[in-house]
C-alpha cells in the first residue's frame, strides 16, 4: 500500500531551538499512527506541520507529502467552534465545498461520527465537552478526508465519554481514513494505534508497532513511560478513620439550576476520598463549596466538627490554611504578570507568617521537579504539567489538613503523574481527589464516592466501590476503564 | 431565560426607567432659573405683566400640583398643551418627529454599512497604508466637533462650489434629498468613526480566533471566513455602540438641526428649554426616552443573536 | 510613523500649558477679523496668536480633569457594583445609571449647564457627568470578569491581604481596558469641550479657549481664516496624537 | 446704506415668489397678531394685519388703518377716522372691529404686550360713532396717543376673531399656509389698500441660526436675510450673489447702572464710569465698525433727539479722579451679561479691559439668557442692556418714570415725572420739544444708561431684490415685504 502520509526529516525551530528535530515517518490508508510523548516533546506542532501550519515564530523545515485532503481534530474543540454560528449553517457551508448532495454530506459525516442529528439547530455552547468534540470530529469527516488528525482527542474526558471518542475514531478508520493520534494516553493509543511513534524533546526516541513498543520497548524512555501507567486494580480495604471533614446536605445551584442535591460526605484525616462522576456532574461545584468559593451552597461543612463558614470571606487565616484547593485549570489559577515563585511563595507569607518564604517554596518546587530557572519564569514560560506542580505546591505550602485536588493529573505524562501520585499517596492530611481516571483512583482513595447529574448516587470504601458497583453510572465508568485498559485492536 | 421572557422584563423595567426619567427631568426644569412666564416677557420684563402671564398659564398653581395633572394625563395618553402657544404637545412631536426621523434613519441606514465596511478594510490591512491612514483620519473626525465640520463642508461644498444645498431651509427632505447629503455627512462623521473602529479591533481579535483558523483549515473560502465567521464575531460591541448613536440621532442632532435648517426634535427642545415650556420638554422626555428603552432592547436582542453565549452567561 | 503621535501631542500640549505666559499683560485691540498681525485678529478685535496662546489651558485641561474624573468616579463605581456581596449593591449602583442613560445625554447637558450657569467646573462636571456612567459599565463587566478568575480566587484561598485582591491585581488586569478605552474617551472629552461652547454652555462666549475660538470666529472664516484654523488644528492634532500614543503603547504592552 | 455689486433692480416689477429668512422662536411660534414678540412675528403680523399707526423712519406716528386722529381740547378724548380698507374675506374694516381688537388686547384675564401701552384707553367710555369712525376716551390728557396706536403688536383684527390658525387680516397679503417652526406661505392680496404688493407671494422660513440664513442667501435657497452680522456683512461686501442692507440708529446698546443701590448710587461714580468707556473702541470692535457712537441718549435720529449735547469722550484721568471722590478705588464691579442679545457679553469685556487702570475693577458675569432681562431688572448693580428702536416718549413712559414697569436703572425723580407728565399734555410741538430736551439734558449728566453706540441693523438680500427701506428696525418700513421686488 502506497503511504499517504510521508514524512522525512521534519525540524521546527524556534528562537535557535528545535521543538521538533529529524522527525520521519509513513502512514497508509485505514492505519492509525501514535505519536506520544510527553507535555511540550513536540506532538502539536508535528500535527500542525502535516497540515502546513505552524505557530508564528516557528519555523519549519523537511518534507511533507499528504495524498488527499487532510482533517483536524484540534486540541481544544470548544475555541475551534465559532461561538456565533448555529453548528447547522456551518456544516451546510463546508458541504457546499465538497461535491455531492449537501444534505446527504452532512448526514454521512454526522452518523460517522455519531452526533445526532437534532443538534444542528444549536450554538457550540448549548454541547456538552464531548459533544463539541464530536462535532469537530464530524465536520473534519464532511467530503471524506484521506487523513484525520486529532490532537489529544481524550484529555480531560470522563471514561464513558473517552471510550465513546475512542469508539468513533475506530470506525472512522475502518473506513479507510489514515488516522494521526497525538495523545499521552496510552490506553488510548493501545486501543487504536497500528504504529507508535515516541517523541523526547523533539526527537523520535522509538518507532514501532504498538504492540512491539509498548509491550516490548527498547529504549529505557519508553520503558519507564510504559511502567508508570497506573492500572485499574480493587485496592483493599483500609480502617476508616475518625472524621476530619464532614459534609452535611449540601445542596448547590448555578442560577435557576440545582447541580448539588443533598450531598454529605466525610474524610478522615490522612485519608483520601475520591470524587468520581461523568463531565458536568458537580464534582468541581462540590468542591468549591468546600474550600469556600461557592458561598451560596444550602447545608454544612464541617472541619473537624466545627461549622466553616460558607464563604472564603469569612473564613480565618488558620481556616483558610487548613482547607487548600488546586484548580482543575492551573494556567488560569495563576496570575500571568508574576513570576510562578513569588506566587507560590505567598501562601507561606500570608497563611503561616514564614519568615523565609522564597527558600521553602524553592525547596518544595524543587521535590517536584520544577528548578528555580523554571519557577522563575511567568506562567506563560511553563508547561501544562508543570503549572499543576507548581500549583500543588502553592496549595501545599499553607500545611493543610484537607487538599481538595480537581483533575491535576489529566494533563500530564505518565512519568510526571506517577511521581505526582507518590507525592500525594505520602501526604499526611486529608485528601479529596477529583478526578475522570478510575486507575488514579484506584491507586489513592481509600472512599470513593460518585456523584451523577448532582446526586450522590455511591460513597463507600474504595474497595466496595470499585469492587462492587451498584450504580449503573458506577458500572459505566469502571466498565469504561477497565475496556480501555485491556481492549486492544487485533 | 427565554427570549421572551427577557424582552418582557425588560420592557417593564424600561416603564419604569421611562417615569423616572420624566421625574428627573421635571425637577431639572423646575430647577431652571425663570419660569415660562419670565421666559416669554423677554426684555420686557414688566413684573405685573410677568404675574399676568403667570396666572393666564396657570404656573401660579404648585409645583407638586401641576405636575401630578400631567402624569394623570399621561397615564390617559395625554402629554397635555404647550405653556407657550397652547397647542397640543402631540403636535410638537409630531412636526418634530419626521425631519429627525429621516435624518435618523437615513444615517442608521448609511452608518452600518459604511463603518463595517470601513473596519473591515482597515482590519483586512492591519498595520498597513490604508490601515493607518484610516486610523487617523477616524480619530481626527472623531474629535471633530459637528459644528466645526458643517462650518468647512459648508464653505467648501455649498457656498464655494456650489455642488450642494448649503442649508435646507424651507425645504421637504425628502422631496428634494440633495439637502440631505450635507447634514448626513456631518451626522455620519463621527459615529462611523467610531463604530468602525470597534469593528476593526473585534474584526482583528476575530480573525486572529482559534474558530477561524479551523474554519480556514476545513477549506472555507477567505471571503466567508471574513464576512460569515470573523464578522459577526467584531459585530457585537458594535451593535451596542449603533444604539448609542441612535439615542444621540432622535435625541435631537441639535447641532446638525441648527446648522442647516432642520425644524427637527433637537430645535424643539432647545427652544422648549429656552422658553422654558414644561410640558413640551415632558413631552420631548417621554418619547426619547420610550426610544432609548426601545433602541437598548432591540439591540440587546441582537447581541443576543450575535453573542448568545455572552447573554446566557450574564 | 515613529514619533509622529508624540509631535502630534507634544506641541499642542506644549502651547497649551505654557502658552499662557508668552502672552502680554497689556493686549491691544483692533477691528475683529483684520489680517494686521500674524494670525491677525479675532471675532472682537485681539490677537489671534495671542488668544491661541492662552485658549489651550481650558480645553486640555478640562478634557483631562474631565476624564481622570470620569475614571475617578467610574473605575471604582463599576468594580464595587462587580465586586460587591450581596448584589442588591450592584443593582442599588448601576440601576440608576441606566436612568442616567435612558435621558439623552444632550437634555442633560442642556438642562444641567442651564440650571449650573458657565464655569469651568460646571464643563468639567457636565463632562463627567456625561461620560461616568459608560466608565462604570466597562469597568462593572471588566472586573465582573476578573472576579471570576481563578487567578484571583487562588489568591483568596492563599489569604492574600485586600490590598492586592481589590486593587494591585485587579488594577492590573485592567491596565489593557484602561489603556483602550482612555484614548476614545480623551477625544471623546475634547470633542464633548469643544460642542459645549456651541450649545453656549460652559465657557463664557469670548473666552480665550481654543474651543470657543473656533465656534465664534466661524463667522470670519471668509475675512480670516487662521482664527479658526489654528485652534481646530489644534484640537484635532492633540486626538489624534493621544489616540496614536495610546495604540503604540498598547500594542507595545499585547507585544511583551 | 445699501451696498453690493449688482444694483438692485431700479424699476419696480411684479410677480414671483420671495422667500425671507428670519431667527424664529421654533414651534412655539403662533399667528395671533397679539402675542406677536419676535422679529419674525412682527414681520409676519405686518404683512397680514394692519395697525391704526406705525412709526416712521424718525420713529415717529404715521396714520395707518387711521386716517387721521384729533384730540379734543383736554387731550382725553380722541376721535379717529378709519381708512376704507377691507379684511381678505371682504367684510370692510370697522370701528367695531377696532374697539373688539382693543378690548382683547385689554382683557385683564390675558397678558398681551401692547396692554402697557393701551392701558390708558377707557374702554367703557369709547364709542364707536359710525362704522368708520372711533372715538377713544383716555384716562389723563395724552398728545402721544398715536405712539400708542403704533405700539408693538396692537394690530386690528375682525370683531371676534380667536382662532388664528388661518388668520384673516387686512394686511398686504392674504394667509395660505403655515408649519410653525417652519414656514409661513403667504399671497398677495390685490384689494390692499395701499395698493396691491409687487410680490404674488412671499414666504417666511425660519433658520435661527445667523450663518444657516447667510449661507441659505448664498445659495439661493432665500432672496432675503433678516438680521445678519456686520462679519457676514464684511465677508460678502462685494459680492455678487447677497446686497448687504443697512438700517442705522436701530438698536441701542448699553450698561445700566442702578441709581437706588450702592455703588451707583453716587452720582460721581456714574460719571466716572460715562467717561471710562471708549466708544469708538466699543463700536470698533463690538460692532464691527457697523453702527455709530451714542452719547447716553437713547433715540439718535428720532424724533425730539436731543442731538445738541455734546458727545461725550473717554478721560480716564477724569474718571481716576472721580473714582477716587467717589471713595471706589479698589472696588469690584460686577457687570451681569449673557448671550440675550448679541454683542452684550463681547461689549462687557471690552468695557471691562478699558476700565484697566482706573482704581474700579468690572467683573464680567454671564448669567441665564432666558431669565437675563427680568433678573437683571431686580438684581445686581451694573448690567449689559440693549433695545430696539421706539418713540423717544416710550422709552421714557415704559423704564424711566417712578412707577415704570421696566425701570432698570431705578431712575425715580419726581421733577423728571412731570417734566414727562407736562410734555404730553403739552398740545404745541415746539414747546414739547424743549421739555424732552430738558428731560435727556439730566438723563445724560447723571443718568443710569451708560448708552455707547447704536447698531445697524444689517439684512441680505439677493441683489435682484428691490424696495428694501433702511428704516430702523421696528419701524413701519422695516421688514415691509408690500414695497419689495424681485428684478
Ligand atoms: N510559538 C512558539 N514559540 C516557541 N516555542 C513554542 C511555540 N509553540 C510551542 N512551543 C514549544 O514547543 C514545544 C512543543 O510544543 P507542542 O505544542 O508541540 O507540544 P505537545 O507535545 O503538543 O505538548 P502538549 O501535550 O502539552 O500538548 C513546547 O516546549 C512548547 O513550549
Ligand atoms: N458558572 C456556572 N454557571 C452555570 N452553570 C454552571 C456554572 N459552572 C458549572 N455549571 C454547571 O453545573 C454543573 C456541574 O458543573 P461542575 O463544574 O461542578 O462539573 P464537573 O463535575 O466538575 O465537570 P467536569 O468533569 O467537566 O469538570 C454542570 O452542568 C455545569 O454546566
Ligand atoms: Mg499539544
Ligand atoms: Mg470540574
Amino acid at each position: 500500500m502506497t503511504p499517504v502520509v510521508h514524512v522525512e526529516n521534519l525540524r521546527a525551530v524556534a528562537g535557535g531551538r528545535a521543538l521538533v528535530d529529524g522527525v520521519s515517518f509513513a502512514l497508509s490508508a485505514g492505519r492509525v499512527l501514535a505519536l506520544v510523548g510527553a507535555s511540550g516533546s513536540g506532538k502539536t506542532t508535528t500535527g500542525l506541520a502535516l497540515l502546513g501550519e505552524h505557530a508564528p515564530g516557528v519555523a519549519v523545515s523537511g518534507r511533507v507529502a499528504v495524498t488527499g485532503r487532510i482533517g483536524f481534530v484540534p486540541q481544544q474543540p470548544a475555541a475551534a467552534l465559532n461561538p456565533v454560528r448555529r453548528l447547522g449553517g456551518v456544516f451546510r457551508e463546508i458541504a457546499a465545498l465538497h461535491r455531492g448532495d449537501p444534505a446527504e454530506l452532512v448526514a454521512t459525516a454526522l452518523r460517522r461520527a455519531r452526533v445526532p442529528a437534532d443538534l444542528l439547530r444549536r450554538y457550540p455552547h448549548e454541547l456538552s465537552g464531548g459533544q463539541q468534540q464530536r462535532v469537530v470530529l464530524a465536520q473534519s469527516l464532511v467530503g471524506d478526508p484521506a487523513v484525520l488528525v486529532a490532537d489529544e482527542p481524550t484529555t480531560g474526558q470522563d471514561p464513558i465519554t473517552r471510550a465513546e471518542v475512542v469508539d468513533e475514531l475506530a470506525s472512522v478508520v475502518a473506513q479507510g481514513v489514515a488516522l494521526v493520534l497525538l495523545t499521552h494516553d496510552l490506553d488510548v493509543v493501545r486501543a487504536l494505534a497500528d504504529e507508535v511513534v515516541v517523541l523526547r524533546s523533539g526527537r523520535v526516541v522509538e518507532a514501532g508497532a504498538t504492540a512491539d513498543v509498548l509491550d516490548r520497548p527498547r529504549e529505557p524512555y519508553t520503558r519507564a513511560l510504559v511502567a508508570a501507567q497506573p492500572r485499574v486494580t480493587v485496592p483493599g480495604d483500609r480502617p476508616a478513620r475518625r472524621p476530619r471533614l464532614e459534609l452535611h446536605g449540601v445542596t448547590a445551584r448555578h442560577r435557576a439550576t440545582t447541580v448539588l442535591r443533598d450531598v454529605s460526605l466525610q474524610v478522615g484525616a490522612g485519608e483520601c476520598l475520591a470524587v468520581v462522576g461523568r463531565s458536568g456532574s458537580g464534582k468541581t461545584t462540590l468542591a468549591r463549596c468546600v474550600v469556600g468559593l461557592h458561598p451560596t451552597f444550602g447545608g454544612e461543612v464541617r472541619l473537624d466538627g466545627r461549622p466553616l463558614p460558607r464563604s472564603l470571606r469569612k473564613r480565618s487565616r488558620a481556616e483558610l490554611a487548613s482547607v487548600q484547593y488546586v484548580f482543575q485549570d492551573p494556567r488560569s489559577s495563576f496570575d500571568p504578570h508574576r513570576t510562578v515563585l513569588s506566587q507560590v511563595a505567598r501562601t507561606a507569607v500570608r497563611l503561616r507568617g514564614s519568615a523565609d518564604a522564597t527558600a521553602e517554596a524553592l525547596a518544595e518546587l524543587a521535590a517536584v521537579g520544577l528548578d528555580e530557572a523554571t519557577a522563575t519564569r511567568r506562567p506563560a514560560g511553563l508547561s501544562g504539567g508543570e503549572l499543576q506542580r507548581a500549583a500543588l505546591v502553592r496549595a501545599l505550602l499553607a500545611r493543610p489538613d484537607v487538599l481538595v485536588c480537581d483533575e491535576i493529573t489529566s494533563g500530564l505524562d505518565t512519568l510526571t503523574q506517577a511521581s505526582l501520585l507518590d507525592l500525594l499517596a505520602a501526604l499526611p492530611c486529608a485528601v479529596v481527589l477529583i478526578s475522570h481516571d478510575l486507575a488514579v483512583v484506584a491507586r489513592l482513595a481509600d472512599r470513593v464516592a460518585v456523584l451523577h447529574r448532582g446526586d450522590l448516587v455511591e460513597h463507600g470504601s474504595a474497595g466496595d466501590v470499585l469492587g462492587l458497583p451498584t450504580h449503573p453510572v458506577t458500572i459505566g465508568l469502571l466498565g469504561r476503564s477497565m475496556e480501555g485498559t485491556e481492549e486492544k485492536r487485533t | 431565560m427565554s427570549l421572551r421572557r427577557y424582552a418582557v422584563r425588560r420592557l417593564a423595567i424600561g416603564a419604569v426607567q421611562v417615569l423616572a426619567v420624566v421625574t428627573v427631568v421635571f425637577l431639572l426644569v423646575q430647577a431652571l432659573p425663570g419660569d415660562a412666564a419670565v421666559a416669554l416677557a423677554g426684555d420686557n420684563p414688566d413684573p405685573r405683566r410677568i404675574g399676568e402671564i403667570r396666572a393666564a398659564m396657570g404656573l401660579d398653581r404648585p409645583a407638586l400640583d401641576r405636575f401630578g395633572s400631567w402624569l394623570w394625563g399621561l397615564a390617559h395618553g395625554d402629554l397635555g398643551v404647550s405653556l407657550v402657544s397652547g397647542r397640543p404637545v402631540v403636535a410638537f412631536l409630531l412636526d418634530g418627529l419626521g425631519p429627525t426621523l429621516v435624518l435618523a434613519v437615513l444615517a442608521l441606514v448609511l452608518l452600518v454599512p459604511l463603518s463595517v465596511l470601513l473596519g473591515v478594510v482597515a482590519a483586512l490591512r492591519e498595520g498597513g497604508v490604508v490601515d493607518r491612514i484610516t486610523t487617523a483620519i477616524t480619530v481626527g473626525l472623531h474629535s471633530i466637533p459637528e459644528f466645526a465640520l458643517a462650518v468647512v463642508l459648508i464653505a467648501l461644498f455649498g457656498v464655494h462650489l456650489r455642488w450642494l444645498p448649503p442649508t435646507a431651509v424651507g425645504a421637504d427632505l425628502l422631496a428634494q434629498p440633495a439637502v440631505l447629503v450635507l447634514p448626513l455627512v456631518v451626522l455620519l462623521a463621527r459615529p462611523v468613526c467610531s463604530i468602525s473602529r470597534l469593528v476593526r479591533a473585534g474584526m482583528i481579535d476575530a480573525l486572529a480566533s482559534d474558530h477561524v483558523r479551523h474554519a480556514r483549515r476545513l477549506g472555507i473560502g477567505a471571503q466567508r471566513i471574513r464576512f460569515a465567521h470573523a464578522l459577526p464575531n467584531a459585530l457585537a460591541p458594535a451593535v451596542q455602540q449603533v444604539a448609542r448613536t441612535t439615542d444621540w440621532l432622535l435625541g435631537g442632532v441639535i447641532v446638525v438641526e441648527a446648522v442647516f435648517v432642520v425644524p427637527g426634535l433637537g430645535t424643539i427642545l432647545v427652544d422648549a428649554v429656552a422658553a422654558r415650556d414644561l410640558p413640551v420638554v415632558q413631552g420631548l422626555a417621554v418619547v426619547f426616552a420610550v426610544t432609548t428603552v426601545l433602541v437598548n432592547l432591540v439591540a440587546d436582542l441582537i447581541g443576543f443573536r450575535l453573542a448568545p453565549r455572552s447573554v446566557a452567561i450574564a | 510613523m515613529r514619533g509622529v503621535g508624540a509631535l502630534l501631542v507634544t506641541v499642542p500640549l506644549l502651547l497649551a500649558l505654557a502658552g499662557p505666559w508668552f502672552v502680554p499683560d497689556d493686549r491691544t485691540r483692533g477691528g475683529p477679523f483684520m489680517p494686521n498681525s500674524w494670525l491677525g485678529t479675532d471675532f472682537v478685535g485681539r490677537d489671534v496668536w495671542h488668544q491661541v496662546l492662552a485658549g489651550g489651558r481650558t480645553v486640555v485641561l478640562v478634557a483631562l480633569l474631565a476624564t481622570l474624573l470620569s475614571y475617578l468616579v467610574g473605575v471604582p463605581w463599576g468594580v464595587v457594583a462587580a465586586m460587591s456581596r450581596p448584589r442588591v449593591v450592584d443593582d442599588l449602583l448601576m440601576r440608576p445609571l441606566d436612568l442616567l442613560l435612558a435621558v439623552p445625554s444632550l437634555l442633560v447637558l442642556i438642562l444641567t449647564a442651564t440650571i449650573a450657569g458657565p464655569g469651568l467646573p460646571v464643563l468639567v462636571g457636565v463632562v463627567t457627568l456625561v461620560n461616568f456612567p459608560d466608565v462604570a459599565r466597562i469597568f462593572r463587566g471588566a472586573a465582573l470578569e476578573i472576579a471570576g478568575r481563578p487567578a484571583l480566587e487562588a489568591m483568596r484561598l492563599q489569604g492574600e491581604s485586600w490590598w492586592r485582591t481589590s486593587i494591585v491585581y485587579p488594577g492590573r488586569s485592567m491596565v489593557r481596558t484602561l489603556a483602550a478605552d482612555s484614548g476614545v474617551r480623551l477625544t471623546g472629552a475634547l470633542y464633548l469641550v469643544a460642542s459645549a461652547s456651541f450649545l453656549g454652555v460652559g465657557v463664557p462666549p469670548d473666552a480665550a479657549d481654543w474651543a470657543v475660538m473656533v465656534d465664534r470666529n466661524r463667522v470670519g472664516l471668509f475675512l480670516q481664516p487662521w482664527a479658526v484654523v489654528v485652534p481646530a488644528v489644534l484640537i484635532v492634532a492633540l486626538s489624534v496624537g493621544l489616540n496614536l500614543v495610546f495604540d503604540r503603547a498598547l500594542r507595545a504592552e499585547a507585544r511583551s | 446704506g445699501t451696498t453690493g455689486a449688482a444694483p438692485a433692480a431700479s424699476a419696480p416689477k411684479a410677480g414671483g415668489r420671495l422667500r425671507a429668512a428670519f431667527a424664529g422662536g421654533g414651534a412655539k411660534e403662533v399667528l395671533d397678531p397679539h402675542l406677536a414678540n419676535l422679529f419674525v412675528e412682527a414681520a409676519r403680523s405686518k404683512a397680514l394685519f394692519d395697525k391704526l399707526a406705525d412709526l416712521g423712519p424718525d420713529v415717529s406716528a404715521q396714520p395707518r388703518l387711521a386716517e387721521r386722529w384729533e384730540p379734543d381740547a383736554t387731550l382725553t378724548r380722541w376721535r379717529i377716522t378709519l381708512r376704507q380698507a377691507a379684511f381678505h374675506d371682504g367684510r370692510p374694516v370697522r370701528a367695531e372691529d377696532v374697539l373688539a381688537s382693543y378690548a382683547r388686547i385689554l382683557d385683564p384675564n390675558r397678558a398681551f404686550r401692547a396692554k402697557s401701552s393701551l392701558a390708558l384707553v377707557d374702554l367703557a367710555n369709547s364709542r364707536a360713532v359710525d362704522e368708520r369712525t372711533v372715538e377713544f376716551a383716555l384716562e389723563r390728557p395724552f398728545i402721544e396717543f398715536p405712539n400708542a396706536l403704533a405700539a408693538f403688536g396692537a394690530y386690528i383684527v375682525p370683531a371676534g376673531a380667536e382662532d388664528f390658525a388661518a388668520p384673516v387680516g387686512s394686511g398686504p397679503f392674504r394667509f395660505v399656509s403655515f408649519e410653525p417652526g417652519k414656514s409661513v406661505l403667504l399671497k398677495k392680496n390685490p384689494d390692499y389698500w395701499e395698493g396691491a404688493p409687487h410680490l404674488d407671494e412671499l414666504e417666511f422660513v425660519i433658520a435661527n441660526e445667523e450663518s444657516a440664513r447667510a449661507n441659505a442667501l448664498l445659495g439661493g435657497q432665500v432672496q432675503y436675510a433678516h438680521d445678519l452680522t456686520p462679519t457676514t456683512a464684511r465677508s460678502h461686501t462685494g459680492s455678487d450673489r447677497m446686497a448687504i442692507h443697512r438700517s442705522p440708529n436701530s438698536a441701542v446698546q448699553a450698561f445700566a447702572m442702578k441709581l437706588d443701590r450702592p455703588p451707583f448710587d453716587d452720582r460721581d461714580l456714574r460719571e466716572a464710569m460715562f467717561l471710562l468707556a471708549d466708544r469708538p473702541q466699543l463700536v470698533e470692535s463690538v460692532l464691527a465698525g457697523s453702527g455709530q457712537v451714542a452719547n447716553d441718549l437713547f433715540g439718535k435720529g428720532y424724533q425730539y433727539y436731543a442731538d445738541d449735547i455734546p458727545q461725550r469722550a473717554r478721560d480716564l484721568d477724569k474718571a481716576k479722579f472721580l473714582i477716587r471722590k467717589a471713595g471706589a478705588e479698589g472696588l469690584t464691579v460686577k457687570l451681569d451679561t449673557s448671550t440675550a442679545a448679541a454683542g452684550m457679553v463681547e461689549a462687557a469685556t471690552v468695557f471691562a479691559d478699558q476700565a484697566k487702570g482706573s482704581g474700579l475693577t468690572i467683573e464680567v458675569v454671564t448669567g441665564n439668557k432666558d431669565s437675563y432681562w427680568a433678573d437683571t431688572l431686580k438684581n445686581g448693580s451694573l448690567s449689559s442692556f440693549r433695545s430696539g428702536a421706539m418713540p423717544i416718549e416710550t422709552h421714557i413712559a415704559q423704564r424711566l418714570l417712578s412707577d415704570a414697569g421696566t425701570n432698570v436703572t431705578k431712575w425715580s425723580r419726581p421733577e423728571f415725572d412731570d417734566l414727562y407728565r407736562r410734555a404730553v399734555s403739552t398740545v404745541d410741538g415746539a414747546e414739547r420739544g424743549g421739555l424732552y430736551a430738558e428731560m435727556q439734558r439730566s438723563l445724560h449728566a447723571e443718568g443710569g444708561y451708560l448708552m455707547w453706540g447704536f447698531a445697524d441693523w444689517i439684512v441680505g438680500a439677493s441683489p435682484n431684490v428691490g424696495g428694501i427701506s433702511t428704516a430702523p428696525a421696528n419701524t413701519l418700513d422695516w421688514a415691509r415685504f408690500d414695497k419689495v421686488w424681485l428684478g
